[in-house]
């Protein structure tokens, strides 16, 4: 079967492509990224995990065009990012760990109007923009109000919402569940998997909180000692328990559990997500009954 | 705007001291004016200041060819007097690396610290009669021009500067197009400035049009960024009477 | 920004001067400081000036950034200089290397020693206040260096840098101006309340045994010695 | 059985006793806190769960003696922390969520050494003091380092050391794990267990990793809508599926496996750490085989 094909069969390009890069800070900290390459296809959920200072932010800020790598190659949509900066950027919406530092407008409306106006769309276009995306995102009701006073969740949201503001094909979020409660992080999950749904947008995400990734993502690479260390489904990674825990990572609990089942000689299959581990083990006590 | 970025050696001993002196004189009292629970609990706000003056003079902000030291509205956020502080603590930090010189900090302080006391002094008179913004812009252009007035004044006066050529000044307007351009290649933007200046429209006339162009800009910033507050935070800019001082 | 950058090779500099305590390095940097102020020679400015690259040199300080830095009070100097020069090659050339000697002088302390020790070193002499505020803009300043940083890059992610257009420009310039701001008062009040949880009653305490002094020690204050004898040298030969 | 007594059978005095209290916001953001009573013995504890923006910052501010109640009581060691500020301080070490504001000292020995010093110790005792913590904590090879050329990680555990420099009787950290990997989650939780034996460290902790808390907490208070709504045991806390689900909280997987399970009729013990759930497992199928 063909993994990254469209509708039609046809093989997707490849929309990020990183290949051995390596990038040294002004203060001599050398980060590389070797091992496998790191290759996005268009409309793909990819997760990125590894320890604090692994690189992922780093990485992130390369695909991002930010940073410059001194080794290796990055690709996005064909063009070095770092180059074509303005090109890319245009493809390109992004949510940082801090999102202070990103909402920019002194109210939700002109943040969320802050790349429409800056690429000098007519007022009407605008208006129609941020009311779009701010009715998809959920902040409509909030527009008029200053981000300062927001709370954690809502903030993330309209960071988002202005992200999004000129539908961009990639959107790439450090660590965006930071800081939520549960339910905000659920919603969190639920907008960004339709958004990929509705508009085949393509979604990078790091995250620390290894029990959500089965939730969203298609593909997930493992960073750990300036390499890539694995790639694969969330089933195919999560099952490599020594190249976690080399990696300084837990597999998700549930993993956990069931790998355990399965030594112990349990015919059981390790699942991802919760509603699955449900059926695994009624399906499993059942046949014992 | 009137930074005077005047090296070392080249104001008499007697004029770099005594600046030292009244700057100092000036930094203290105003430390010790209040009482010292009141000045502590200032304190982060005063670091806060000069960091940001620091940063904001020092990144390239990239947009403008010029760079601002936001003195005039210190004075309006945390007050002229620790205004004037959070002047020479920048000033201090700026001689350390060589930007300015170290025996001048005095003069330094005393030039930009006038528009910290005006813009301050100034914009809390006024505020309540003009509004914020209108305040802002004129308690801005008052401090700047005074500054800058007072600053080419003593210079003539000591005979740093003849001011029958207008010569002086212009160097040091020229800096400022050089510190807005950001690192180190601002400096060959200065260069061609002035001798552009030089040449073509010496005098007065380039002086006053460097100097103009500069106030409108700094007063344009201070008034957006003030409009800002005014939205989002409008206690910090009229501190409850108890914070006022 | 390149208080950043001295601040890092203070910090991470490994040479015999950045071993040095600071009460050594004070000293040596106020006799050069003298030094450069007092003398009228071209001649011991230009040897002042050569002692102090060296000294750069020694310090395996990078030239990059000090170049950049020298700049300013070259080309200031310089610039006071041009009418100087109409009176003498030599008067003109004394105003400049005075200018950048000095300013080497400085630069030369900053970039061995983290500006926290030498206020460390200084709050003995000032007044407790003066030194906490010193202290606090410094680490008030990393952070919001980082907090600008990132501002700055979100804006230019979000298409919020134009080459030509200084309306667009000034506008978000001071947007993030004021955010930075914002963020930075209200960011203070939260630190106060800290220091007043961790017991801050005036004074943040940072002690350092000056007295302490090693073999560094020992070279930097021969060097001072010898710069101050020079000095005493070549006044008696004028 | 008696749950908060003394190795001597003592009921063990109430540490921190906050009663219905209403904060007033500058800008007139009303938070309460009613409901039940938030009373933390000493040696316990205690975590505080509930969604973003239901007053768990505001409550942890209130018993530092930051804010003062409009209405109710907040009480810690029978002194008022508002009016008694600098004795109560004196007996509380606090970490805050962004550990970048909360190190003051300019190395990371002067950071530890703040408090002793301010304390007017004298200099060999701020010494011992210093080395001992460090030493604890395991930040004694950084100790000449200036704080802001560290990691997140690092600058955590340093504000930690320089919370319990004093050796507080009471520790309260605002979402300690925020940001950090699995492996460093795990450090933290064990130096906080490891404070809490030894030296009998009450703990005051919030959080929204529900996973984490069954392993730091002997007990948890939820808070939703102004309310304390429940408190308990994690067990005990966990298993009330209805008002965990109305505070827009999740209880943690395991638990909400296990609580299936028993739904279905298995008879079975809801489990809260990963161990447990091995084990009940285990038990359960070895009964059906
Ligand atoms: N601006 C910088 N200057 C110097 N070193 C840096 C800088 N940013 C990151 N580093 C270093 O680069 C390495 C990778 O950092 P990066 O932020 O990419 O890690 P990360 O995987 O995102 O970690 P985290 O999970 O904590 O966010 C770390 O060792 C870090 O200390
Ligand atoms: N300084 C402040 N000024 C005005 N309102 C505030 C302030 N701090 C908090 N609030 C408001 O008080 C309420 C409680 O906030 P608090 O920070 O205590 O929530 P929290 O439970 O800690 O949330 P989170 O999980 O996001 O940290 C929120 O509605 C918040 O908007
Ligand atoms: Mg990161
Ligand atoms: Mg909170």
């Amino acid at each position: 079967m063909c993994t990254y094909c469209d509708r039609d069969g046809d093989i997707m390009e490849a929309l990020v492509e990183v290949k051995c890069i390596k990038h040294i800070y002004p203060d001599n900290t050398q980060v590389t990224l070797c091992g496998l390459d790191f290759v996005v296809h268009s409309g793909e959920r990819v997760v990125i995990l590894g320890p604090n200072g692994a690189g992922k932010t780093t990485l992130l800020s390369h695909i991002l065009g930010l940073l410059a790598p001194v080794e290796g190659s990055v690709k996005v949509m064909g063009l070095q990012p770092h180059k074509d900066f303005r090109q890319v950027r245009k493809s390109i919406g992004v949510v940082f760990q801090n999102v202070d530092e990103q909402i920019i407008g002194p109210t939700v409306y002109d943040d969320i109007a802050f790349t429409p106006r800056n690429e000098r769309l007519s007022m009407e276009e605008v208006e129609r923009r941020v009311m779009a995306v701010a009715t998809r995102i959920g902040v409509q009701d909030i527009l008029h109000k200053i981000p300062h006073y927001l709370s954690g969740g809502q903030k993330k949201k309209v960071a988002l919402a202005g992200a999004i503001a000129m539908s961009p094909r990639l959107l790439i979020l450090d660590e965006p569940f930071d800081g939520l409660d549960p339910a905000s992080k659920n919603e969190m999950m639920d907008l960004l998997n339709q958004l990929n749904r509705e508009n085949g947008t393509t979604l990078i995400i790091t995250t620390h909180d290894i029990n959500l990734v089965p939730y969203i993502a298609d593909t997930v690479y493992v960073i750990y000692d300036g390499k890539i260390v694995t790639k694969g489904s969330p089933y195919e990674v999560f099952i490599q328990r020594e190249v976690l825990e080399a990696a300084h990572l837990e597999p998700p609990i549930l993993v956990d559990l069931f790998a355990h089942l399965k030594e112990k000689g349990y015919n059981i299959t390790v699942p991802t997500t919760l509603e699955q581990a449900k059926e695994e083990l009624d399906a499993l006590l059942k046949r014992f009954r | 705007m009137s930074h005077i970025h005047l090296p070392d050696g080249v104001v008499p001993t007697i004029w770099w001291a005594a600046g030292y002196v009244i700057s100092l004189i000036v930094v203290f009292a105003v430390l010790k004016r209040v009482n010292a629970d009141k000045v502590r609990g200032k304190i982060p706000e005063i670091a806060m200041m000069a960091a940001v003056m620091l940063i904001t003079m020092s990144v390239p902000l990239g947009f403008i060819p010029f760079h601002m030291n936001f003195a005039a509205l210190a004075g309006m956020l945390v007050g002229p007097g620790l205004g004037f502080v959070v002047v020479f603590v920048v000033n201090f930090i700026l001689a350390l690396l060589g930007h300015g010189g170290i025996t001048v900090v005095g003069l330094n302080t005393l030039s930009i610290g006038v528009e910290a006391l005006v813009g301050g002094i100034g914009f809390r008179l006024i505020k309540v009669k003009f509004g914020s913004i209108p305040s802002t812009i004129i308690s801005v252009t008052v401090a700047l021009l005074l500054s800058t007035t007072l600053m080419v004044i003593f210079l003539n006066f000591i005979g740093v500067v003849n001011m029958q050529s207008g010569e002086g000044i212009l160097h040091i307007e020229s800096h400022e197009e050089d510190g807005a351009g950001g690192h180190g290649e601002g400096l060959h933007h200065g260069d061609t400035v002035y001798s552009f200046g030089g040449i073509a429209l010496a005098g007065w006339a380039a002086v006053l049009v460097v100097l103009f162009l500069g106030i409108i800009l700094e007063s344009a910033i201070t008034a957006l960024v003030m409009r800002f507050f005014m939205k989002v935070r409008p206690d910090m800019v009229e501190p409850t009477p108890h914070k006022d001082r | 920004m390149h208080l950043a950058e001295i601040d890092r090779m203070a910090s991470s500099g490994t040479s015999l001067f950045h071993r040095a305590g600071v009460f050594s390095k004070l000293l040596m940097v106020l006799c050069l400081l003298v030094a450069i102020m007092a003398s009228g020679d071209v001649l011991v400015l230009g040897m002042l000036i050569a002692i102090l690259l060296s000294l750069h040199l020694a310090a395996r300080v990078q030239f990059k950034e000090i170049v950049h830095l020298l700049f300013y009070p070259f080309f200031f100097s310089l610039l006071f200089a041009l009418m100087k020069f109409q009176e003498s090659w030599t008067s003109g050339l004394l105003v400049i290397f005075k200018g950048t000697g000095a300013a080497l002088a400085t630069l030369f302390l900053l970039a061995t020693t983290p500006w926290v020790e030498i206020f460390a070193f200084l709050s003995a002499y000032l007044p407790g206040l003066l030194v906490d505020i010193f202290l606090f803009t410094y680490r008030s300043f990393f952070i919001l260096l980082d907090q600008m940083g990132s501002l700055l890059r979100n804006m230019r992610i979000r298409g919020g840098y134009h080459t030509f257009n200084i309306v667009m420009n000034v506008k978000n310039m001071a947007a993030a101006v004021g955010l930075v701001l914002l963020h930075s008062f209200e960011m203070s009040q939260r630190m106060y309340r800290i220091y007043l949880l961790r017991g801050y009653d005036g004074g943040i305490p940072v002690a350092r045994r000056w007295w302490k002094l090693g073999y560094p020690d020992g070279v930097v204050i021969a060097l001072c010695v010898l710069i101050v004898i020079g000095m005493v040298i070549s006044w008696k030969l004028l």
